[in-house]
C-alpha cells in the first residue's frame, strides 16, 4: 500500500473510533439501570472526598448533600 | 444582561484561593506530583495546561448552543485533544527541553479532571467572556499551586534552584544557597517527596481552615456568653429595681 | 420530522467538530515539522561535538541494512587530525524502552566516545548516573563498557551490544592490519 | 533468557518496582478518591485492569500497524482517547444490559476510568517508548495489577487510618498522603532488584 492508501485508512478509521464512542456514549445514556440498581449513584460512601466535575454522576452530587442535611437533621 | 460590579474580578480570584483546583478541590494531582521536581517544569506544566484549558473553554463556550445536551461529552472529549495535541506539537518543536522533561504528562492533560470539569460545569453554561476569565483564573491558579510545591521540592532536595535548563532562551543560573549542598534531603526529590509535599501543604491548609472555624465558634459563643451575662444583669437589675421598690 | 432534523444538525456539528480539530492538527503540524526535524538534526550535531571535542564536519549519513542495532554510518573529518573517522548510529529497545545513540570511532577504529540521542528506558536516570557518565569520564573506556551490573542491567547491556556491534561494522568498513 | 523469563521480569518491575501510582504518579485521583472502602478500591482496581489490557491490545497495533505507516504518529492522543473512552462505554453498555450484580459493584466506576491518566498514560508510554507488542502487553499487565495491589492495600490502611489518633490538622487526605510517601520509601527499596540478572 502506498501512504496515501494508509493515510485514507487511519482516517477511515479515526472516524469510525469517533462514531463508535458518541454511539455506544448514546446508547449507554439511554439504557435503563438494571432493576435493584437505581440508586447507587447517590451513596455517600463511595463518592465522598472527591470532586471530580467530569464524572458523569456528579450532577446528582448535590442530591448527596440534601441526603446528608436530611441525616443530620434528624 | 447586567453585569455586577467586580464580577469579573471574583470570578477571577476564584480559581486562585476558593476553588483552587488542586489544593482545594484535589483534582489534577497526577501531573502536580510528577512534575514538580523543579520550579522551572512546574512553570512549563503550569502554562502548557492554562493554554489548553483557555482554549477548551473558549470554544466550548463558543459552540455551548450548537453541541446537543446529550452528546456534550464526546465532543468535548475531541476538542480537548485537539488542542493538546496541538500544544504537544507546539513544545516539541519550540520547547524541546521541556517536551521531554515532562514527556507523556503533556498528553495526561487530555484526562485531567480540571479541563473537563470546567468545560462540563463552567463553560457548557457560560458567555464566552466569563469563561475566559475562568479559564484563566483555574490555569493560573493551578500554576501557582505547581509553583508551591515545586519550590519546596527543589529547595529542600537540591539546597537552591536553577533556571535555564528547560527555557533554554534564559541564561543559565544556579541559584544555589552556600553551604545548603551538605543539608540538602535528595529524598524530596524523588516520587516520596512529592507526597510528602502535597500531604503537607494540604494539612497546613487544613489547620487555617480549623482555626478559622474554632475562632469563629469561639466569637459566637463569647458573643453568646455576654448576651446571657447582659440578660442576667438585666434580670438582677429588675430584681434589684422590684426590691428597691419593695 | 423535528425529530430527524435534530439528529441531521447534531451529526452536522460533530462533523464539523472532527473536520476542525483534524484540520487544525493539519496545520499545526505543516507548522511545527520543519522545526521538529531541525531540532532532531541539532540534537545530532551536538552529539558529534560531545564526542569529538569540537565542532566536527560530519558527512550526510549513508544507511547500513542487515544489523541488528546499527543503522547508519557517518564520516567524521576534524581538522588537523589525519585521517577518516567513522561514527555509528545506533538504534536499540529492549523491554523497558528504546535507547538512540551515536557511536565514534578514531580512525584506528579505537572506541572514541558515545553520546545518547534519545533514552526513553524506564530506569534512564539510573542509566544515565551509573552507566554512561562513568563511561564517559573513565580513562580506560572499553573496560567500563564491559560492566554492566549498575542497577539498570538490561539498558546497560543493550547500550554494550550496540557498541560491539558498532565496533565490528567499523572494522569491516574500515579494514586496518 | 527466554522471552517468558523477560515477560515475567517485566511484568513483576511496572508491577512494583516502578509502581505506577507510588513511582508513575499515574491515577493519583482515583487513588486518593476510591480508596475509602476496601470494596470500592477492589471494583475499581478490577475495572482498571480490565480497560487497561484491553486498550492495550487495540492501541498498539493501531498505532504500529496505521498511523505510523501513514505518517500521522501525532495523531496518537486523539486515537487512543477515543479508543479508551468508547471501550469504557461498551464496557459499561454491555454490564449495564447483562449482569446487574456486577454493575451494582463496579457501575460507578466506569465512568470515571475515561478520565484516569493510568489507562492513557501506559498507553501511551508503549507507543511513545517504542515497546515490542509482548513488552507493551508486559508493561500493560503489570502497571495495572501494580495499581490494583497498591489502591487495596492503601485503603485497608486508610480505614485504620480512620480510627488512629491523628492530629486534627492531618484528618483525611495529608495523613493518607504522608502514608502513600512512606509506602514510596519502601517501594524504593527494591529498586535495582534485577541488577544481578
Amino acid at each position: 500500500m502506498t501512504q496515501t492508501e494508509y493515510l485514507i485508512v487511519a482516517i477511515i478509521i479515526l472516524v469510525v473510533l469517533a462514531v463508535t464512542f458518541i454511539v455506544s456514549f448514546v446508547l449507554y445514556k439511554r439504557t435503563p439501570k438494571p432493576k435493584g440498581c437505581e440508586d447507587i449513584e447517590i451513596s455517600e460512601e463511595k463518592c465522598a472526598g472527591c470532586n471530580n466535575e467530569s464524572c458523569a454522576f456528579y450532577k446528582e452530587k448535590d442530591s448527596i448533600e440534601v441526603l446528608k442535611n436530611k441525616k443530620e437533621e434528624k | 444582561m447586567k453585569r455586577e460590579k467586580g464580577q469579573t474580578k471574583k470570578n477571577f480570584l476564584k480559581g486562585i484561593i476558593q476553588e483552587n483546583p488542586l489544593l482545594v478541590s484535589i483534582l489534577g494531582t497526577c501531573p502536580a506530583l510528577a512534575t514538580t521536581k523543579s520550579l522551572e517544569a512546574a512553570i512549563g506544566m503550569g502554562i502548557l495546561f492554562t493554554i489548553v484549558l483557555l482554549c477548551s473553554n473558549v470554544l466550548v463556550s463558543l459552540l455551548r448552543k450548537l453541541i446537543p445536551d446529550e452528546i456534550r461529552t464526546p465532543a468535548y472529549i475531541v476538542i480537548i485533544a485537539t488542542f493538546v495535541t496541538m500544544v504537544k506539537m507546539f513544545a516539541n518543536a519550540f520547547l524541546p527541553e521541556l517536551y521531554s522533561t515532562l514527556g507523556v504528562f503533556i498528553s495526561l492533560i487530555v484526562v485531567n479532571c480540571i479541563v473537563l470539569g470546567r468545560a462540563e460545569a463552567y463553560a457548557s453554561k457560560n458567555t464566552v467572556f466569563d469563561s475566559f476569565i475562568d479559564g484563566l483564573g483555574m490555569g493560573v491558579g493551578y500554576t501557582m499551586a505547581l509553583c508551591i510545591m515545586a519550590f519546596f521540592r527543589e529547595l529542600i532536595g537540591t539546597g537552591g534552584f536553577t533556571f535555564g535548563q528547560i527555557f533554554t532562551f534564559i541564561p543559565y543560573t544556579a541559584l544555589i544557597i552556600p553551604g545548603a549542598e551538605n543539608f540538602k534531603i535528595s529524598v524530596f526529590q524523588n516520587p516520596a517527596g512529592a507526597f510528602i509535599v502535597f500531604g503537607l501543604i494540604l494539612a497546613v491548609m487544613a489547620f487555617y481552615k480549623n482555626r478559622k472555624a474554632e475562632m469563629k465558634a469561639w466569637e459566637i459563643k463569647q458573643a453568646k456568653l455576654k448576651a446571657a451575662e447582659d440578660a442576667k444583669k438585666k434580670l438582677e437589675a429588675q430584681k434589684a429595681n422590684v426590691g428597691g421598690q419593695q | 420530522m423535528a425529530n430527524t432534523k435534530r439528529y441531521v444538525i447534531t451529526a452536522i456539528t460533530l462533523g464539523l467538530i472532527c473536520a476542525a480539530s483534524g484540520a487544525l492538527i493539519g496545520v499545526t503540524n505543516a507548522i511545527t515539522a520543519k522545526r521538529i526535524d531541525q531540532n532532531e538534526k541539532d540534537n545530532i550535531q551536538r552529539g558529534f561535538a560531545e564526542i569529538y571535542g569540537q565542532n566536527p564536519v560530519v558527512s550526510d549519513p549513508k544507511p547500513i541494512e542487515g544489523k541488528d542495532y546499527t543503522n547508519q554510518v557517518y564520516t567524521v573529518e576534524i581538522e588537523g587530525v589525519e585521517g577518516v573517522q567513522y561514527a555509528f548510529r545506533a538504534d536499540g529497545s529492549n523491554m523497558y524502552g528504546k535507547i538512540s545513540m551515536l557511536v565514534g570511532f578514531d580512525s584506528l577504529n579505537q572506541f572514541k566516545g558515545m553520546s545518547i540521542i534519545a533514552n526513553t528506558q524506564t530506569y534512564a536516570s539510573t542509566l544515565n548516573q551509573n552507566y554512561i557518565d562513568k563511561i564517559k569520564t573513565a580513562e580506560n573506556k572499553s573496560e567500563k563498557i564491559e560492566d554492566v551490573k549498575c542497577g539498570a542491567t538490561y539498558g546497560a547491556t543493550l547500550i554494550r551490544d550496540m557498541i560491539h556491534e558498532a565496533q565490528e561494522v567499523a572494522k569491516q568498513i574500515n579494514p586496518k592490519e | 533468557m527466554s522471552d517468558f523469563v523477560t515477560f515475567i521480569l517485566a511484568i513483576i518491575s511496572a508491577m512494583l518496582i516502578d509502581n505506577v501510582v507510588l513511582s508513575r504518579f499515574y491515577g493519583i485521583c482515583p487513588f486518593l478518591g476510591v480508596s475509602k472502602k476496601v470494596k470500592s478500591s477492589l471494583g475499581m482496581g478490577i475495572a482498571v485492569v480490565f480497560v487497561i489490557l484491553v486498550a492495550t491490545c487495540v492501541c498498539w497495533p493501531l498505532y504500529t500497524y496505521i498511523l505510523e505507516p501513514a505518517g500521522i504518529p501525532f495523531m496518537d492522543t486523539v486515537a487512543y482517547i477515543l479508543v479508551i473512552a468508547s471501550l469504557v462505554q461498551l464496557v459499561g453498555l454491555f454490564i449495564k444490559k447483562y449482569s446487574p450484580s456486577l454493575y451494582k459493584s463496579l457501575g460507578i466506576y466506569l465512568p470515571l476510568i475515561t478520565t484516569n491518566c493510568a489507562v492513557l498514560g501506559v498507553v501511551q508510554t508503549n507507543t511513545d517508548t517504542g515497546l515490542r507488542f509482548i513488552d507493551a502487553l508486559a508493561n500493560g499487565l503489570g502497571t495495572s495489577i501494580g495499581f490494583l495491589v497498591i489502591i487495596v492495600v492503601f485503603s485497608c490502611i486508610r480505614t485504620r487510618l480512620e480510627s488512629a489518633n491523628t492530629p486534627k490538622a492531618f484528618k483525611g487526605l495529608p495523613i493518607a498522603l504522608i502514608t502513600a510517601a512512606i509506602m514510596a520509601i519502601a517501594l524504593m527499596g527494591l529498586q535495582g532488584l534485577f541488577a544481578g540478572i
